[in-house]
């Protein structure tokens, strides 16, 4: 049998491929730009919740807020790590981001402009990059799959934490179950988007469900996020701002209006409301600390040095 | 009031924790590495917290039901009590680490000295805290070194960060009225009995990094007395937007 | 109300001057020249002016009681109508010009319409106004000339702060459903008639200016239904600083 | 009659000296650094108070605040003007200024810190200033003289309207009168060490006289300040944080504490609460807007050229 026969083999035998196996070319480059994406999401996705730290109205609000944005970045750093075990460097994926080369979740392009955002965003983002991860937990890739362990848990923690922002705001004044409503009517159309163009667009679902990086087509997951976040707006008595939404008694699912692919494909190629935006905190941040990390380097080799001497 | 010179002396030392952890706030996702963002919310996280303990305590002693949150967000600009250290801007990451460790080894001693409070409720956040505070100031010392002895450019920078800071160094030991009466009823901390160390160790890092320390005659003060920066009322106009714009509102 | 959509569309005008006004009003002693520090303020002194008499008029509409600092300073982010280009910062001075003529080259076009508005309180206002946004176009062209035509620096400069800012120049002609219903009672102005004629223009000077027209395909827009850039939120929080933080005082 | 004759004999005849006549180097010296030293105290007014602008509580009041800040602005280019009529150029002077050569009025070195700063500035500060710059509209340099009275009735405006802020302030509710207060507490000793040091301590004091650069000296200039000042705090209903003020029957002036020459000497050393804020404020300006002067010139060059070929 070929090598490629018997990679293919332990996978579907659900064995672990690590770092150190054989496996196709394919295979690494599909998970670089796979985890790559996902760890640069995470760092992306610091900026606009990261917009409200200071601004969080209650210091409880800002502690939690402060953990999450801290978490994320934690994810963002697995994720690079367990990048960087096929062989590419952290740097490199840095400017693959700073490039505009690789791309990050397109939701963290739309602007954070209240509070219930912050609910809004642990509730539906995480709502629905929980339902993309779930299945990686058990992906073929040893790494990848051991961080979206960490990950998961740490993400279900975050929705949970945005669902009680919402409904804390739904039980509060008017301002501020309006405020609710308001994030929800921005923010579910993204949502849904996040699950991915539908099953005849997107390119890689056959390889990726063998390579169990995909378990689930987009629509399907798509549609595991819709039944599970509508009765969530029932409990928060808000409304899903989808005219033509509704439980198909015959299919038990629901049924949801189109959705707007064409202001989809627009934030993807890079003319979101904060594309420039985020692109930009990221690239400033990199290379305005460019002397803080020449300065490590630097104190980390006169260490050395002087170590060294002393052991002679 | 309770005990104002109490409530003032609680709060003397949370508004630092609040004000700097909020400064910190606005570095997230900024920072020029991951693991420095990380490190730097954490701080800011554990400043939180204790400012939380402290800021629950002073709404018990003042007895007026108030929460936490409002004396946090609720008062005007003459009424928080921090030093201008804990205020100055992040300029560079020189400037953000520099701050930090000036602040830490005063707080590390601070900390180890209110352990003895004879208030327990105060002696049992400086022992949770201490942990905390020394992670801190491991943290930024050892960043004040790296850049000190890195590069000539960060030399260069994390010298400029020094010089301009040591100005509000001094405010740090000021004994307010509050502090007098706490200290003599053996609650408070006499800060003025570590100033020397705490100039001592400053000053022996600054030199391990290559640093100069600055020789000063003139200090800078005035926050501790409510006169703060011209910083400190856009600091206010964020921390406080919420709460001001949607008043008496749960969160 | 008496008059929601008229009370709307007024506010839509005057957001726009009210937050550019604030956005200049930031640069105050901090331009490249005491000359263009004067004319900043003198262009953010004119829009607050202009707001002023605006405002004044919607409450009336409003009717009540309302001042033009309520309508200033109370409303929420959501209920500000400017578009997102006024909102812009500051990032240099080529942002600062660029943003104002792309402005002001729209807000000439239309105050020269407003004249002929049927309601004659709005018709007064742009009569006033045309003189003062005159200058402010003709200053703002001729700096977009200048930097443009200027060194291979400032012509990169100011290429890339219209290149950035021309996402939001679209929305200046977006039709909401007040600005519908007061063109229909020949009150509003139909800003898509100038539409081209607008778009003619500014590419002219920009090719003047030795600046590249951008090409464009995609808009961003948002602010005139409310939904403002992450900019907005800051903007607010000092704008309305005194008014949340004081309320029902007189100053 | 030697030249210095005639020139000092026409300065005792209330004649002007216009810069094409001649004048002692010492007299040009002089006027230089006092014409530049107000124009800069102009220039660095502008940003205590512009640092209220975005937050000014009313549209009124900041519609006010624009134009006087505008106005302080147009002082220091009259200002620098009358300066460059004695053969130095402006970007000579701001040389001085950010290099530290050339001083500024040492009372802008304090922060604003609330609303009613902006009321004390216009009371107190300008008021002194106005006492300080009164006499100058005689003085013997032309012009100077003719700037300072365009500058006096713009600042006169300016102190009436500083006072009515504070009027408003302690008509208001409890708040706003301990803002106002507060902020005549902070700003009454430093605006008292605008006049200068005690006559004891002013150098140039007996030379400018002769110039009618002074026509009084700090101390009575001083007392002229409290006299008038006192009865206006009685009219607000404040309380002037001196508790040696007292109305001396015999005198008929006030006599009042001892001032706090230290902090004085201090700040103007450059150690007060703002000096560095403020010059790195200014020098900023100066360093980031070089590429804007810059391109100003290449244009005008360019243009120059155009208009000569169309010429020929």
């Amino acid at each position: 049998r070929s090598l490629e026969e018997i990679f293919e083999a332990r996978i579907a035998r659900d064995e672990k491929i690590e770092p150190k196996d054989w496996m196709p070319e394919k295979y690494r480059k599909t998970h670089i730009r796979q985890m790559s994406q996902h760890a640069h999401s995470e760092i992306i996705g610091m900026l606009p919740e990261g917009n409200w730290i200071t601004r969080a109205p209650s210091l409880r609000r800002k502690a939690a807020l402060l953990a999450k944005v801290q978490d994320e970045a934690g994810h963002g750093l697995y994720l690079y790590s367990a990048c960087e075990t096929l062989g590419i460097s952290r740097d490199e994926l840095y400017e693959q981001l700073h490039s505009g080369k690789a791309k990050y979740s397109s939701i963290f392009n739309y602007p954070t402009v209240t509070w219930a955002d912050m609910g809004a965003i642990g509730w539906l983002v995480d709502g629905a990059a929980i339902i993309n991860q779930v299945p990686l937990c058990n992906t073929s890739f040893g790494p990848y799959a051991r961080a979206m362990v960490r990950v998961c848990k740490e993400e279900s923690f975050h929705q949970r934490q945005g669902y009680e922002i919402m409904l804390k705001l739904c039980n509060g004044t008017p301002e501020q179950k309006e405020m609710a409503q308001d994030a929800l009517n921005r923010w579910w159309w993204p949502s849904l988007m996040m699950l991915g163009p539908t099953d005849d667009k997107s390119v890689h679902t056959e390889q990726s469900m063998k390579w169990k990086l995909k378990r689930k087509t987009n629509d399907e997951l798509r549609q595991q996020f819709i039944d599970q976040t509508v009765p969530q707006a029932d409990i928060l008595g808000l409304t899903i701002p989808d005219p033509d939404l509704k439980r198909n008694e015959e299919t038990g699912h629901y049924d949801f209006g189109e959705i707007d692919w064409e202001e989809f494909w627009q934030v993807v190629k890079g003319h979101g409301p904060c594309n420039k935006k985020r692109m930009k905190a990221r690239v400033d941040a990199w290379e305005n600390g460019a002397w803080v990390r020449d300065a490590a380097m630097a104190y980390a080799e006169k260490q050395e040095k002087k170590n060294l001497k002393k052991a002679i | 009031m309770n005990n104002e010179n109490l409530y003032n002396y609680i709060l003397s030392i949370a508004d630092n924790s609040l004000i700097l952890a909020q400064r910190l706030g606005e570095l997230c996702g900024h920072g020029p590495t991951l693991e420095t963002d990380i490190a730097g919310t954490n701080i800011s996280l554990d400043l939180i917290g204790q400012t939380r303990s402290y800021y629950q305590y002073a709404a018990k002693i003042q007895g007026e039901g108030k929460t936490e949150d409002d004396i946090a967000f609720l008062r005007l600009e003459r009424d928080y009590k921090n030093v201008l250290l804990v205020e100055q801007p992040n300029t560079h990451f020189g400037y953000v680490m520099g701050r930090q460790y000036l602040f830490d080894v005063f707080h590390l001693m601070l900390m180890n000295e209110l352990l003895k409070s004879k208030d327990d409720t105060l002696a049992a956040i400086a022992k949770k805290g201490i942990k905390e505070v020394s992670y801190h100031k491991r943290f930024s010392g050892d960043w004040v070194k790296r850049l000190g002895d890195g590069t000539e450019e960060s030399n260069q920078k994390m010298q400029e960060a020094i010089d301009d800071l040591w100005t509000y160094t001094d405010e740090l030991f000021d004994l307010t009225e509050a502090d007098k009466a706490m200290i003599a009823e053996g609650v408070g901390v006499d800060t003025s009995k570590f100033k020397e160390q705490y100039y001592t160790e400053v000053s022996d890092l600054l030199k391990e990094a290559n640093l100069e320390v600055p020789e000063r005659k003139y200090f800078t003060r005035g926050g501790k007395k409510g006169t703060h920066s011209e910083y400190m009322g856009y600091i206010l106009s964020d921390l406080q937007y919420m709460q001001r714009t949607y008043p008496n509102m749960e969160w």
